[in-house]
């Protein structure tokens, strides 16, 4: 019962703040942070109540949603999305808390919106059934894009049009593919799709490519990796977070999900393609965030690097990088959001990203400057930091299967910290920039929550198996699945 | 004792916490207090298992901690091995580490003009760094498998980022121009850059090194299964035999990441820039410990260079090459520190020229007594800087003898250990080596002891300069007044240390004990078939021993005739040879050369990238592209929609007509 | 036989009465050529024995509808036509050809297929009790109660919108609208004349048709706003008139220059306000 | 006497009517003559209606004709109202001037 609680809460939520009256904000901040902590505390059972080296979802719930249709609302987790669940509940808390003072109109609709982009986002993570998913993976979108395109920059219109589209156009040839496993499957119902179909091997590759575009679309993979960069740019803080933070990990999520179980033989024909897309996105990100005078800029493209190391993982083919890229997902949305918590925290004062602004701000902010420094290291892959576990292994598990890739993927990580550390300097060191004489540094609650965050990095960074422990079995599986395959293919 | 060797990573990270979190409440007294403590402790416990470990015969112990990172077959657990080289290195990192600790204390008090001292604005985040890099030396020191080299690999790296560019709001201060006499243009210099850009250029360089050594692990990995020593080296011999290009490629990819840490060419350039940092931070990283990681790794591994021969030698020879190429830039350098900073390059060619050719002891006895002498010289170097309000020119100095006695002596006694003086203890590190290499290939020795011959001329010329002679800017001169107690003290004990380092390890032929071989022997593994140990003959030995003498005594002698007795010469010596010079002087060019080839066309190609590729191609032509063209096809629809009733019904009339004539006429 | 010559006259007639309601100048005689037509309708129902509908074709059609018609017309003054020339031009000629294929196709398909067993010569004898209204109103109100029902609705209906269309007239219309942005004023609107509206943007916040700006008294940020609503302003009218719009500035309320910068490439003209009287 | 007249006859005249019904919405600009046109093109389909019922022998047609009396009513009001609201606007009766929903 506790997930299909994880999506009423936030709905019940933004229905109880849209009854409250316009002009009471406190009221509606307390009750967004009220709910979205409440969300928090009924996901921790789901890892405390983890069983550990258990194959197979857990926590599932199996209710007819359209019996006629034989689909049914089908729930569960495993390793691969029980962190992301806890992610998303956690940075909504987060990203609720920090958008404290950054909203002023329309607060009611922005909280609304947060909170039904949360139970959207739980769902496509929890959701085994192919409709379900399509229609949680649709749902997200609205949300976001009402947050880009009401509370935005000056470009905001065009930002979340462009959001929309993208990702609309390319997920409905998914929905294509999904109707095809409906009618050849007979339900659509994942566990039993995954083990009863037997789909010919073209018909794998041709439905693998449509799950794969609408996934590479949010991904974002390389080549439709633009409409990042302009939706960050113009969505309010709290909106780069969530976006960060967790509509990324929707789509190599579902590539674990969805893509490889269902089609395990048309993973060895794609995989080339995607991986050469991964390490192209890996230094093409990183070189084009080098050069980047936007801090929010730079921060999207990292993202497309990051993501590229989580897809280079998806596609090693091993446990080792399977898992490494499970765990990246997470630590990606914990450095990112951090970053742009950061971020946030000085647009909050100085209204401007440009690092032109900014310069020799650490004399000033020495706090600020040293949670900002320690989310770069977070980034760059700093070991006891949980850049480092994810990246590594994900590298691991690479060079076993493609050592060229894994050279160019290890190379990724010098320009990580060319283009990171030339943003800290521009930002932070060199002579003092007269325009932020009246910076302040940060207050309580942004202090705390990015003591919280540089938190779960350390813990992660020094005990990554804590994660790893119950992420494993389910890797396990998959990685089992494509090698059997891989080897009836004859590769 | 041995089991609490996690203590000593965990007092200095303990040490960065208090000093971290509540530096400023503390204040800063209590924070110079704190950080060398944690370092002494630290310090005492590696003694204590130091004599855990004699008394056991140097036989290695595992402190396993716990396990970090567990996917299917790859395992990984956080342990810590003490045997006999981890505890050699723990013993100079922390014992070094600790005068350097005590140093800075009173180094990083400035006194303003009138007197009065005030601390550095921020004291507390200068210990906490510094506690840091002793933690991160310490786990890559101490790590018991390859992952955790490189987690302390990759975390030195960052705390000398963060030292280096400790002033991070220095500007780049531009270098007074050379003049070779009246008539001559002087030779211009290029600025030295800032504290921010030189620490990001340290990190970056580093990392590219890091890639070779990240490649090497995992080429480990996929060939052993796991990154332990004691599962790798055991088998190392037959696995070698199994898949014979594997072990070479290893080594190779380990020593790229050597190269990078170790400032070995091509990639030493990040260390002269990194003397922009504090001069404790320039002794105790850039001079005693995280650059002689390089040289722990491969005796660390020395069954994979003994296994790989041709890698071995590439080592030996680069070793040798950048020795020889760093002395030839340090003969002309102004800057006291780039003087050293060129000296630890040279050094450190030395350390790997050892091992390169297989003396494993002889690199870690160079090694040690080297963090010993190079430490007091930086620190010298830094008590100089102190006195003259950070001016680090040479060739403003002059006769600081009279005004600064112990700086004085003790540099002095730096100097001579640096440049082998006989019964000094870089005499015999580095005549060891000689030997050594004699062995494997004359060639390689004569460019050694042309080094050592260059290396005694710099050394002498720098205190010839900076000590003798009349005083050069009288304004200087008058202010200069010998450091607090907290530097002489530390400058006198690494004296000491640097007159009696060579104890370690006396020439065995004339039949003195060699403490650091016997000590090191457990560690190293005896290739099965070995080719039995070829002495030289004892002529032989005696007469290396004899010649690096003499070239150490002459170069004094030189520097002595050239700075003291005929200073016109220099002058006359740079003008005639102007091109060489110049060459010397600008650094072969090697920083533009790189700018030229790496760090511009990267930029260019990421411009071209983010405005041409990104914006222009994908984001306008494809994206919104097909918008605009689904956009133009909705207008010609709309064209239809012209708003008169009349060409509505003129429609419809005509649908009907259709649909009828289909009807009827079927 | 005589039957057939009188359906052939009464037939001429409504024909020609047809044409003489298309190709006639004047909108009254053309009305009046209608009502003839309705008449030999009306005739025709009675011959096919629809005795109610025939009596119900001249009143509702012949009594209420033309009645109408002529009404509007007096209404209007519409009654001069355009000149007979315009017709024949090429679209028409296009016509003319579209309704001879109709007509023949109609023709041909008349003659040639009997019609579901409606025998062609067949004499049909004069059902005296058919087409009575009783049995009209028999299954009017027994099988047909439902459409008779809605028939009902629909009129009620089609009053009460002729009724709102025609009270529609009395809004006001103002000849110029102009949007303010002056924080002083406490109300949203004000009307110094019948045919001014000035509204204070700063109240009301949203979009409307306006033809003017004034800024009098208002900060950058609100300004800018008023900027960027204008810019993603999503109606096509409105948008194509902000370029010709004037936009003037009271010259005591200091705005940024790039402020300035903003409005001049978003409106036509950017001028000072000239306090002529109390208002513009 | 009434009886003679063939169906096909009255078929083909309220085909006739129905055509320049047809032609006059088509042809002329003035408002007032199209809907009387639309007008004859009712009658038209009237007269069919009422001739099959008449020939078939079922009230169903008449029923029909009834209903469609109805609605031409309705029509031909709304249609004047509008026209009248509209020439208010436009002061025009042209068809053509009232051209502003388009693309």
């Amino acid at each position: 019962m506790i997930l299909s609680l994880l999506i009423i809460i936030p709905i019940a939520g933004a229905i109880v703040i849209a009854f409250v009256p316009r002009d009471q904000d406190n009221m509606i901040k307390w009750l967004a942070v009220a709910t979205t902590a409440l969300a928090l505390l009924v996901s921790l059972p789901l890892y405390f109540g983890f069983a550990d080296g258990v194959s197979g979802y857990q926590f599932e719930e199996i209710r007819p949603w359209i019996p006629a249709l034989n689909i049914n609302y089908h729930v569960g987790i495993d390793g691969l999305s029980l962190f992301l669940v806890l992610l998303t509940t956690f940075l909504t808390l987060i990203s609720v808390i920090s958008s404290w003072t950054a909203i002023t109109d329309g607060l009611k609709e922005y909280m609304a919106c947060m909170l039904l982009l949360e139970a959207a986002v739980i769902g496509v993570f929890i959701s085994l059934d192919l409709f379900l998913f399509y229609l949680f993976w649709e749902a997200s979108l609205i949300p976001m894009a009402l947050l880009i395109g009401k509370w935005g920059g000056s470009r905001r219109i065009y930002a979340a049009v462009k959001f929309i589209i993208y990702t609309m156009a390319g997920s409905t040839l998914m929905l294509v593919a999904a109707l095809v496993l409906y009618v050849n499957g007979g339900t659509s119902d994942l566990p039993t799709l995954v083990s009863t179909l037997s789909l010919s091997q073209n018909l794998q590759i041709i439905l693998f490519f449509a799950f794969a575009l609408a996934f590479s679309v949010k991904v974002p993979l390389f080549p439709l990796h633009t409409w990042l960069p302009t939706a960050h740019v113009e969505a309010p803080t709290a909106g780069s977070i969530m976006l960060a933070g967790v509509l990324l990990k929707m789509g190599t999520y579902s590539y674990l999900r969805f893509a490889i179980p269902l089609f395990p033989d048309a993973v060895a024909y794609w995989t080339p393609l995607l991986v050469t897309l991964a390490i192209i996105g890996i230094l093409y990100g990183a070189l084009v965030a080098l050069v980047q005078d936007d801090v929010k800029k730079l921060v999207a493209y990292s993202s497309v690097a990051h993501m590229g190391f989580i897809v280079l993982g998806t596609f090693s083919g091993g446990q080792q990088g399977m898992s490494g890229a499970v765990l990246q997902m997470i630590n990606h949305g914990l450095s990112t959001g951090m970053l742009f918590f950061m971020v946030g925290v000085l647009y909050e004062q100085r209204h401007t990203r440009l690092f032109s602004e900014y310069g020799g701000i650490w004399v000033k902010v020495p706090v600020f400057g040293t949670y900002f420094l320690l989310a770069v290291f977070s980034s760059v892959g700093l070991p006891g930091l949980n850049g480092f576990v994810g990246e590594f292994v994900i590298l691991l598990g690479t060079f076993k299967v493609n050592p060229i890739a894994a050279a160019l993927g290890t190379f990724g990580i010098v320009l990580a910290a060319w283009y990171l550390l030339t943003a800290t300097r521009k930002v932070m060191m060199g002579p003092f920039n007269e325009a932020n004489r009246n910076l302040k540094d940060m207050n309580m609650r942004e202090a705390g929550i990015a003591f919280v965050l540089i938190l779960f990095c350390f813990i992660i960074g020094l005990f990554p198996n804590l994660l790893f422990d119950k992420i494993n079995p389910a890797t396990a599986e998959l990685a089992e699945m494509i090698s059997a395959t891989t080897l009836i293919a004859g590769q | 004792m041995t089991q609490l060797i996690w203590l000593t990573i965990a007092l200095p990270v303990l040490g960065l916490l208090i000093n971290g979190l509540f530096g400023r409440r503390i204040g800063n007294r209590t924070v110079s207090i704190i950080a060398p403590l944690m370092v002494l402790l630290a310090f005492l416990v590696g003694v204590g298992a130091f004599f855990e470990t004699m008394g056991r015969g140097g036989e290695a112990v595992a402190v396993p901690l716990w396990t970090w990172v567990t996917i299917g077959d790859f395992n990984v657990p956080i342990s810590l091995l003490v045997d006999p080289l981890s505890l050699t290195m723990v013993l100079v990192v922390t014992g070094v580490g600790f005068l350097i600790h005590v140093y800075a204390t009173a180094y990083m008090v400035h006194s303003d003009d009138h007197g009065h001292d005030h601390d550095d604005r921020d004291f507390s985040r200068f210990f906490t760094f510094l506690n840091l890099f002793i933690a991160s030396m310490l786990v890559l020191v101490l790590g018991d498998n390859y992952l955790m080299m490189y987690v302390g690999w990759e975390l030195v790296g960052v705390s000398s980022y963060l030292l280096i560019g400790y002033w991070f709001d220095r500007p780049s201060e531009a270098q007074t121009p050379i003049n070779l006499g009246s008539n001559t243009e002087p030779v211009k210099l290029q600025p030295l850059l800032s504290p921010a850009a030189s620490g990001m250029k340290a990190f970056i360089v580093n990392r590219i090194g890091d890639v070779g050594f990240a490649l090497g692990v995992f080429l480990l990995w996929s060939t052993f299964g796991t990154l332990q020593f004691n599962e790798i080296f055991p088998r190392a011999v037959e696995v070698s035999e199994a898949m014979p290009s594997v072990i070479p490629w290893i080594a190779a990819l380990l020593f790229v990441g050597a190269i990078g840490k170790s400032a070995q060419l091509p990639l030493y350039v990040w260390l002269p820039d990194a003397m922009a940092g504090p001069t404790p931070v320039s002794a105790l990283i850039h001079a005693a410990t995280m650059v002689t990681a390089g040289v722990y790794m491969i005796v660390r591994s020395n069954i994979l260079y003994s296994l790989a021969p041709g890698v071995s030698m590439a080592v030996a020879v680069i070793g040798m090459a950048t020795a020889f190429f760093a002395a030839t830039i340090a003969l002309v350098q102004v800057d006291l520190k780039r003087v050293l900073a060129y000296s630890t390059v040279s050094q450190l060619g030395y350390m790997f020229a050892a091992v390169g050719v297989g003396a494993y002891t002889a690199g870690m006895f160079h090694l040690v007594t080297h963090a010993f002498f190079k430490a007091l010289l930086f620190l010298g170097a830094g008590s100089v800087m102190h006195a003259l309000h950070d001016v680090i020119d040479i060739r403003r100095m002059g006769g600081l003898k009279d005004k600064m006695k112990i700086t004085w002596i003790t540099f002095w006694i730096g100097g001579l250990a640096l440049a082998g003086f006989p019964l000094m203890s870089g005499f015999f590190s580095k005549d060891e080596i000689l030997a050594h290499v004699f062995e494997a290939s004359p060639i390689l020795w004569f460019f050694g002891i042309l080094t050592a011959g260059m290396t005694a001329f710099y050394t002498f010329r720098a205190i010839f300069i900076a000590f003798h002679g009349k005083p050069r800017d009288h304004h200087l001169y008058e202010h200069a007044h010998e450091s607090r107690t907290p530097i002489t003290f530390a400058l006198s004990v690494l004296a000491v240390l640097a007159i009696f380092g060579g104890l370690l390890g006396l020439p065995t032929f004339l039949g003195l004990p060699h403490f650091l071989n016997g000590w090191l022997e457990p560690v190293l593994y005896e290739l099965p078939h070995a080719a039995e140990e070829h002495h030289m003959s004892f002529g032989a030995e005696m007469g290396l021993l004899a010649t690096s003498a003499v070239v150490a005594v002459g170069g004094i002698f030189l520097a002595y005739f050239f700075y003291m007795l005929q200073p016109s010469i220099p002058q006359n010596l740079a003008r005639s040879t102007r091109s060489l010079f110049a060459l010397l002087a600008h650094k072969y060019w090697i920083d533009e050369l790189y700018d030229t080839l790496f760090v511009q066309p990267g930029l260019k190609l990421a411009q071209a990238f983010a405005d041409g590729l990104d914006k222009v191609v994908i984001d306008d032509m494809f994206v919104d592209g097909t918008a605009r063209l689904i956009g133009r096809f909705g207008g010609i629809l709309s064209k239809l929609q012209n708003g008169y009733t009349g060409s509505y019904a003129l429609a419809t009339f005509i649908g009907v007509i259709i649909m009828i004539s289909y009807f009827f006429l079927r | 036989m005589p039957g057939q010559i009188f359906f052939l006259i009464v037939a001429a007639i409504s024909v020609i009465s047809a044409l003489g309601v298309i190709f006639n100048r004047n909108v009254v005689h053309s009305a009046l050529f209608l009502l003839l037509n309705f008449g030999t309708l009306a005739v025709f129902y009675f011959m096919l024995n629809a005795q109610f509908l025939g009596v119900a074709q001249i009143l509702v059609y012949a009594g209420a509808i033309v009645v109408l018609f002529l009404f509007v017309v007096m209404l209007l003054g519409a009654d001069l036509g355009e000149s007979v020339d315009t017709w024949l031009n090429s679209r028409n000629l296009l016509l003319i050809a579209l309704g001879l294929v109709l007509l023949t196709v109609v023709g041909t398909a008349v003659f040639e297929n009997t019609i579901f067993g409606a025998a062609d010569e067949t004499t049909m004898e004069v059902v005296e009790e058919f087409g009575q209204t009783q049995v009209i109103a028999a299954s009017l109100f027994t099988d047909y109660l439902l459409p008779f029902q809605l028939v009902a609705v629909l009129l009620s209906v089609g009053v009460v919108g002729v009724v709102w269309l025609a009270q529609h007239q009395q809004r006001q219309r103002f000849r110029r609208i102009i949007a303010v942005l002056d924080s002083t004023w406490a109300e949203e609107t004000q009307r110094p004349n019948p045919d001014l509206l000035r509204v204070n943007w700063l109240r009301r916040k949203a979009l409307f048709d306006f033809d003017q700006v004034e800024i009098i008294q208002a900060t950058d940020h609100q300004v800018e706003e008023l900027v960027t609503m204008v810019e993603n302003d999503t109606d096509s009218w409105r948008r194509s008139r902000y370029r010709q719009m004037r936009c003037l500035v009271d010259p005591d309320c200091k705005l940024s220059e790039d402020t300035v910068r903003m409005l001049r490439h978003t409106f036509g003209e950017v001028k000072n306000l000239v306090h002529k009287g109390v208002m513009a | 006497m009434i009886g003679q007249v063939p169906l096909s006859y009255y078929l083909l005249l309220s085909a006739i009517l129905f055509a320049i019904g047809a032609g006059g919405v088509l042809i002329r600009r003035n408002v007032i003559i199209v809907l009387m046109c639309v007008e004859m093109m009712m009658n038209a389909v009237n007269l069919t209606f009422i001739a099959f019922s008449r020939y078939l022998d079922s009230t169903t047609g008449q029923i029909f004709v009834f209903m469609i009396m109805a609605v031409a009513a309705v029509e031909v009001a709304v249609g004047l109202a509008l026209l009248v609201e509209l020439n208010r606007h436009k002061d025009s009766v042209n068809i053509n001037d009232f051209n502003s929903l388009k693309g």
